[in-house]
C-alpha cells in the first residue's frame, strides 16, 4: 500500500521543478522512482542540494536518510555545483594502460586539482570514468562533453590552461 | 566518480539523411555508434548527403547505421556493394567517397574485406553497421520480428524454451548459467505477476559489446525480451542501462516508442493476448549493479547492494516477483536462435559452449574494436588474425579477460580455445566478453593493483571482506609495488586473497582477487622482481628508493619548526 | 646449564603492563628465582643484553628511538613476546594515527601551551609516522593482549616458558 | 507447519520451514557467531561472520539468511571456517581506530567478545586509521564513527521497530558512514525520537549513552525490547 501522503510544493517556482514533478508523477509518486526522480533533478540543476532532495523525498514518501543515503551511494550523482568547465578522464583498462595515470598525475601537476575536485575560482571540475566505452581512442577524455582520443597529458594541461 | 559524457548526446535527425526514389546503386552506410560519434560522424553524414545532392547522386542512399567495428579506425564509412571500408574520414572532406560512389557498378559484388571481417561470425550482431538503429523498417527489413511473431503464433512457452534449451545458449554476462534453465526457473515459480530485465549496465572497463549492440540494433533487444517474456509468462520489463550511455538511451526510448506504435509492445502484440511492455531504468554509475541482486535493488530506487541468495531472483527478484534476468548479448541471440533454429546454433561453438561470444578488443592492439567469434576460437586468431596484432610489433604479454573478475591469461596459453570452461581452467573468467591485451609496456603486478583499486572503489560498503579485504589487498600491492614489501607480505596477500573470495558476499567480492591469482600463477617472478630486486621489470612502477634502509612507515617524519 | 635469561622492554607505553608484571606479588620471586631478569626498567642495565631468552616487550613503537630498540631486541632475543595492548595492537598510542604527526605536534606544543610554546627538536625521539604494533617491524613469538594482561596470564605464560610447556595465552583478550 | 529434519555439526536438529539456519542452532544451543544478526529484526547477512558450510558446496553461506531445508548437512564450526571468522573479525578491527582499553563498551562489546571467543591475540595485517568524526550533538548520546562496524543494527531498529527511519548509511564501499537525516548532526535531527533503540541495540561503543564512565561495564537496562535482553543475556554480556 502506498503510504498516503500530502505532495508537497516544489522549493521555489523555477519552472525546472515542473520537469522533476512531472517524472515523478509518471511513476505514481512511488519509492521506487527515487533514482528517476534525481536524475530528473541532476538533469534540470545539474546537481542535487538539500532542497532538491528534501523536495524528491517528500513527494515520494522515501525518509530524507534514505534519500541521501541512495544520492550518495551512487557516483553519478553530485551533490556539489561542478565548475564552469568539466574534464573527465577515462580511466578503464584500456586508458590505463595507455597512460590515464600520466594524465591525472600531469593535471594534478599541472593545474593542481585532483579528480572530483574543482579548481578554487571555479572554473574546472576534474571527474573520472570508469569506462567511457571508448577503448579505440585510449586514452580518452571528454572536455566539456568533447571527446579527445589519444591524448598526451602535457596537451591536455595546455588545453585546459587556455580555457 | 560523476561522469557526465555529453560526448555522446544524441541527435534527433531522419532516418536515412539520403534515399533515392527508385533503385539504388550504392549506398554510403556511416558509422554513428559512440566511438564515431565522438570523431564528427554525424557531421559526415549531413555533409556526405548534402554533396550526394549537389553532385546529382540520386541512385546513392545515405544512412546512419550501428557500430562498423574496427572502431580503431573510426570515424568510418561503408560502401556495402563493393566493401569498400572509409576510415578516418573527414566531415571535411568527403571527395574520395563521392568519387567512390559515382564509380559503383550497379549488381557490384563485395570485394573481400580482410581478416578482421571474414575470420569473424556475427549472430548477435548480425544487423550491427547493416541497420539504421532507429529505423524499424530497417530492423524488419533483415528479418526482425519474424522470430516473435512466429512464436506467437505456433508456439508455446515451453516449446520456446525448449527451443532455446537445445540451442545450448548459456548466459553471455559471464558466468555462463544456462539460458533455458533460468527461464524454466522463472516460468515455473509461483507468483502472478513476473518481470523480465535487460542487464545493460555493462561496467567491467574496457568492454563496450553491450553498447554496440543497443546503440546499434535496439530493436533486437526487444525483440528478444519479448520472447523471453513469453517463454517466462511476464508482462513487463525493465532495461538497465549506464545513464554513462546515453546514445543507447536514447536510441532505446526511440525504439521503444516505435515498438509501441507498431504493436511490437504493448497489450496484444501481433493480435494475440499477449502483453508486454518496457522501460527504461537508468544506472547511476556504480559497477556493482551489474550484480542481479543490487541491479533490482537499483531499479526499485535503492542503493544498489546485493544481497545473499538464495532466494534467487527467479524466484524472488523485483518487487518479490519471479524476475528473469539475462543480459544485452543472451537477449541479442534469442531472436536468431528462434529464427534459424536450435541446430543451426548448437552446430557453432566448443564443447558445453556453444554459439558465438562477442569481445570488446582493446588495449595495446592494432584493430581495437568490437568482434563475434565462433566459441572455440583460439586467443591466437582473436588477437593476430583477427585483431592485428601487438601495437609497434611489441611482444604480446598478457591478455586480460572478464574484468575486474577476470584474469591475465600469458603467451604460452595464446593457442587455447575460448570458452566458458577454458578460461576458467586458466584462471580467468568469459565475464561479459572484454579483452584487454597487454605488451611489455604493462607491469603485471600493477595491473593486479589496478583492478584492486577498481574492486575498492566499486564496492558496495555492506559486507565486510569486500569493504575491507579489498582495500588491504590494494594496500599490499602498492606495497609491492613501490619496492616496500617482504616476501611476508606476499604471503598475507595469498592468505587475504584466499580469504576475500570465500568469505565477500556477492560477484564482485568472490572475483576481486582473480587477478591477484592469475598474475601470481603466471608473472610471480615480477612481484619476486619488485620484492627481491626491488625493481620494475616493465619499468612501470615507480620504487621509492630511500636514503637508509627502512621502509616507508619507519622512516621519520620531519619535525615542524 | 646456565639460568634463563628474561628482559623486559618499555617503549610507547604507559607502564601498566610492568605495573601488572609486578602485580605478580609472591610469584615474583619464584619466576626470578627460575630465571635472571637482565634488563628493563625493574634493573639498572644501560644497554639491552646479549643471548636473552625471553622478552616481554611493552608498548607500540612510535618513535625512531623504539623502532632502533626494538630492532636490537629482536636481533639479541630467541622468544620476543609483544606485551600487552599497545604491543599488540598499538591502542592507545595508536591513537593519533589519523591525525597525523604535524598537527598532533602544534596540538600538543604550541596551542596548548602558555610559557614558550615550541616544538622540541633535541632530546625527544622524532616521531614516526604513525605509532605501530611490534609486529609491524619484527617478527613477534607470542602475543600477550590485555590492557593490562592479568598477573594470572603472564604468570601461566612465563611458568610455561620456564618448565618448557608449549606456552599457553588460552583467556588473554583485547581490553579490560 | 511443515518441519525439517537437518544435521548442524554433526548433530540431528530438527526446524520449521522458513526458519534460518541461525534460528535453528541458537534453539539448539549450536554458537554461530554474527554480528549483525539481531532477533527481532531482519537479517542481511552481510558480516559474513555467520557463514556456514552446506553439503561439501564450495560456496558459503550466511546462517542469518539461509532458510534451512530437509537434509541439509550444516558444518558451522571447523577449522577452515574459524581461520575465516578470524580474518573477518580482524578486518572489523582494522577497518576503523578500535581502541578496546578506553571504549566505553569495554567489556560489554559484541566484538571485543567474538575476538576473544575467537582465541584473537594480535591482527597481522595494518590498520587502516581513516579519520572519521565523533558526534555528541545529541542531548542523551552519543556516535563515535571510529568504533562504528557498519552491522546496520541501528538502521534497522530504527526503521523497523521504532518506526522514524532517523538513520541510513551514506557513501560506499569503505567510505560508508552511518548518517541522521540528511547528514545532519544526530542532535539536529528532525526525525529522531530519542528512544535510544539505536544505542541498545549498537554492538560495539559506536553508540553510547552519554555520562557512562569508562569503567563502568555494563550497560544501562531498558525496558524496551525484552527479546533484546535475552539475546544479550545469552551471549553473556
Amino acid at each position: 500500500m502506498p503510504v498516503l501522503h500530502a505532495k508537497p510544493a516544489p522549493p521555489s517556482d523555477d519552472k525546472r521543478w515542473k520537469i522533476v514533478e512531472t517524472r515523478m508523477r509518471r511513476m505514481g509518486d512511488r519509492p521506487y522512482a527515487l533514482i528517476e526522480a534525481l536524475h530528473a533533478a541532476q538533469e534540470a540543476f545539474g546537481y542535487l542540494d538539500e532542497s532538491a532532495l528534501n523536495y524528491v523525498g517528500d513527494t515520494l514518501g522515501v525518509p530524507h536518510s534514505r534519500v541521501y543515503g541512495v544520492a550518495t551511494f551512487y557516483s553519478y550523482f553530485t551533490l556539489k555545483p561542478q565548475g564552469e568547465h568539466t574534464c573527465v578522464v577515462c580511466t578503464g583498462t584500456a586508458c590505463y594502460i595507455n597512460g590515464a595515470k600520466e594524465i591525472l598525475a600531469g593535471i594534478e601537476r599541472g593545474l593542481g586539482v585532483k579528480p572530483k575536485q574543482t579548481t578554487p575560482d571555479g572554473k574546472l571540475s576534474i571527474l573520472t570514468a570508469r569506462c567511457l566505452g571508448a577503448c579505440s581512442l585510449a586514452p580518452a577524455v571528454i572536455v566539456d562533453g568533447a571527446v579527445m582520443g589519444k591524448i598526451g597529458a602535457a596537451e591536455l594541461v595546455a588545453q585546459l590552461e587556455a580555457m | 566518480m560523476s561522469e557526465q559524457p555529453a560526448a555522446a548526446r544524441p541527435v534527433r535527425h531522419r532516418a536515412a539523411v539520403a534515399t533515392p526514389a527508385g533503385e539504388t546503386r550504392a549506398s554510403a552506410y556511416v558509422c554513428e555508434a559512440a566511438s564515431c560519434m565522438s570523431a564528427q560522424a554525424h557531421d559526415i553524414t549531413v555533409n556526405l548527403a548534402a554533396q550526394c545532392a549537389a553532385a546529382g547522386l540520386t541512385d546513392v542512399m545515405v544512412k546512419r547505421v550501428g557500430c562498423l567495428g574496427l572502431c580503431a579506425a573510426g570515424p568510418l564509412v561503408e560502401i556495402p556493394q563493393t566493401g569498400e571500408l572509409f576510415a578516418q574520414v573527414k566531415p571535411g572532406d568527403l571527395g574520395g567517397l563521392i568519387t567512390a560512389l559515382k564509380s559503383v557498378k550497379p549488381g557490384a559484388t563485395p570485394k573481400p574485406q580482410g581478416p578482421f571481417f571474414e575470420k569473424q561470425l556475427r549472430v548477435a550482431t548480425e544487423n550491427m553497421g547493416r541497420v539504421d538503429p532507429e529505423s524499424l523498417e530497417d530492423y524488419i527489413g533483415r528479418g526482425g520480428y519474424e522470430a516473435l511473431q512466429r512464436v506467437l503464433a505456433d508456439m508455446t512457452s515451453t516449446e520456446v524454451r525448449e527451443v532455446v534449451s537445445q540451442s545450448g545458449l548459456r548466459g553471455r554476462g559471464g558466468a555462463g548459467y544456462p539460458t533455458a534453465l533460468k527461464w524454466t526457473t522463472v516460468a515455473k515459480a509461483e507468483g502472478k505477476q513476473k518481470y523480465v530485465i535487460c542487464n545493460a549496465d555493462e561496467g567491467d572497463p574496457g568492454a563496450f559489446m553491450d553498447r554496440s549492440v543497443l546503440e546499434s540494433d535496439p530493436f533486437r533487444i526487444l525483440e528478444g525480451m519479448a520472447i523471453a517474456a513469453f517463454a517466462v509468462h511476464a508482462t513487463e520489463g525493465y532495461i538497465y542501462c549506464r545513464a554513462e550511455y546515453p546514445l543507447a538511451v536514447a536510441r532505446l526510448r526511440t525504439a521503444i516508442r516505435l515498438a509501441q506504435r507498431a504493436g511490437f509492445l504493448g497489450a496484444n502484440i501481433a493480435d494475440t493476448s499477449f502483453t508486454f511492455d518496457v522501460q527504461v531504468r537508468l544506472g547511476a554509475g556504480a559497477f556493482v549493479c551489474g550484480e542481479e541482486t543490487a541491479l533490482i535493488a537499483s531499479v526499485e530506487g535503492k542503493r544498489g547492494t546485493p544481497r545473499p541468495r538464495p532466494p534467487y531472483p527467479a524466484v524472488e527478484g523485483l518487487y518479490g516477483c519471479p524476475t528473469l534476468i539475462n543480459n544485452v548479448e543472451t537477449f541479442a541471440n534469442v531472436p536468431a536462435i528462434l529464427r534459424k533454429g536450435a541446430d543451426w546454433y548448437a552446430s557453432i561453438g566448443l564443447g558445453k559452449s556453444r554459439g558465438t561470444k562477442v569481445f570488446a578488443l582493446a588495449g595495446r592492439i592494432v584493430n581495437t574494436g568490437l568482434v563475434e567469434v565462433p566459441m572455440g576460437m583460439t586467443l591466437r586468431e582473436i588477437i593476430y588474425d583477427i585483431g592485428g596484432g601487438i601495437i609497434d610489433g611489441r611482444p604480446f604479454k598478457a591478455v586480460q579477460t572478464g574484468g575486474p573478475s577476470g584474469g591475465c591469461i600469458p603467451a604460452d596459453y595464446l593457442d587455447s580455445p575460448v570458452s566458458y570452461e577454458t578460461l576458467i581452467d586458466l584462471g580467468s573468467f568469459m565475464g561479459s566478453g572484454g579483452m584487454i591485451v597487454m605488451d611489455d609496456t604493462s607491469c603485471m603486478v600493477d595491473v593486479a593493483r589496478y583492478f584492486q583499486d577498481f574492486c575498492r572503489d566499486e564496492s558496495c560498503g555492506k559486507c565486510v571482506p569486500c569493504r575491507v579485504g579489498t582495500t588491504q589487498l590494494w594496500m599490499l600491492l602498492d606495497k609491492i609495488c613501490r619496492g616496500q614489501a617482504s616476501l611476508a607480505d606476499l604471503d598475507q596477500l595469498e592468505r587475504l586473497a584466499k580469504v576475500v573470495q570465500k568469505m565477500s558476499l556477492c560477484g564482485l567480492g568472490q572475483g576481486a582477487p582473480n587477478p591477484i591469482f592469475s598474475t601470481l600463477r603466471y608473472f610471480r617472478d615480477e612481484y619476486l622482481a619488485h620484492i627481491v630486486d626491488k625493481r620494475c621489470p616493465a619499468g612501470v612502477c615507480e620504487i621509492v628508493r630511500l636514503p637508509d634502509a627502512r621502509p616507508l612507515d619507519a622512516q621519520p617524519t620531519e619535525v615542524p619548526a | 646449564m646456565s639460568r634463563p635469561r628474561i628482559a623486559t622492554v618499555w617503549l610507547d607505553g604507559c607502564s601498566g603492563c610492568h605495573m601488572s608484571l609486578i602485580d605478580l606479588d609472591e610469584r615474583i620471586l619464584d619466576i626470578f628465582g627460575r630465571a635472571d631478569l637482565v634488563y628493563g626498567p625493574l634493573v639498572d642495565v644501560k644497554v639491552f643484553p646479549e643471548n636473552v631468552d625471553v622478552c616481554l616487550v611493552e608498548g607500540a613503537v612510535s618513535s625512531v628511538d623504539d623502532l632502533e630498540r626494538i630492532k636490537t631486541v629482536r636481533e639479541r632475543t630467541k622468544t620476543l613476546i609483544a606485551f600487552g595492548d599497545c604491543a599488540v595492537t598499538s591502542n592507545v598510542p595508536g591513537m593519533r594515527n589519523p591525525i597525523g604527526v604535524e598537527p598532533l605536534l602544534k596540538r600538543a606544543y604550541l596551542e596548548n601551551v602558555d610559557i614558550n610554546p615550541m616544538i622540541p627538536n633535541r632530546i625527544v625521539p622524532q616521531l614516526l609516522p604513525t605509532s605501530q604494533p611490534v609486529n609491524r617491524f619484527v617478527d613477534v613469538d607470542i602475543f600477550l593482549p590485555g590492557c593490562p594482561p592479568h598477573a594470572d596470564l603472564i604468570y601461566t605464560l612465563l611458568d610455561d616458558l620456564l618448565s618448557g610447556r608449549t606456552p599457553s595465552v588460552a583467556g588473554a583478550r583485547f581490553g579490560r | 507447519m511443515t518441519v525439517y529434519t537437518l544435521k548442524i555439526d554433526g548433530r540431528d536438529v530438527a526446524g520449521s520451514e522458513g526458519q534460518s539456519i541461525m534460528d535453528v542452532a541458537e534453539e539448539n544451543g549450536i554458537d554461530i557467531p554474527g554480528l549483525c544478526h539481531l532477533p527481532g529484526i531482519h537479517d542481511r547477512g552481510a558480516c559474513r561472520l555467520c557463514v556456514v558450510k552446506i553439503g561439501g558446496s564450495p560456496r558459503l553461506a550466511a546462517a542469518c539468511v539461509t532458510r534451512i531445508a530437509e537434509g541439509m548437512d550444516v558444518v558451522a564450526h571447523d577449522e577452515e571456517l574459524e581461520e575465516y571468522r578470524r580474518a573477518a573479525t580482524e578486518m572489523m578491527f582494522l577497518e576503523r581506530n578500535h581502541v578496546c582499553a578506553v571504549c566505553v563498551a569495554n567489556n560489554h562489546c559484541e566484538l571485543q567478545e567474538l575476538s576473544a571467543d575467537l582465541g584473537m591475540t594480535h591482527f597481522e595485517l595494518p590498520r587502516i586509521s581513516p579519520t572519521v568524526d565523533v558526534d555528541l550533538s545529541h542531548k542523551l548520546f552519543g556516535l563515535d564513527h571510529n568504533r562504528c562496524i557498519l552491522c546496520l543494527r541501528c538502521v534497522r531498529v530504527c526503521d523497523e521497530i521504532e518506526g522514524a527511519h532517523v538513520w541510513d548509511v551514506m557513501h560506499r564501499g569503505l567510505e560508508t558512514r552511518i548518517q541522521a537525516d540528511m547528514g545532519v548532526d544526530w542532535g539536529d535531527s528532525a526525525t529522531c525520537t530519542s528512544c535510544g533503540k539505536c544505542v541498545q541495540v549498537c554492538p560495539t561503543g559506536a553508540l553510547f549513552e552519554k555520562g557512562r564512565p569508562v569503567a563502568a561495564g555494563t550497560r544501562d537496562e531498558r525496558p524496551f525490547l525484552p527479546w533484546l535482553r535475552v539475546h544479550q543475556e545469552e551471549r553473556g554480556l
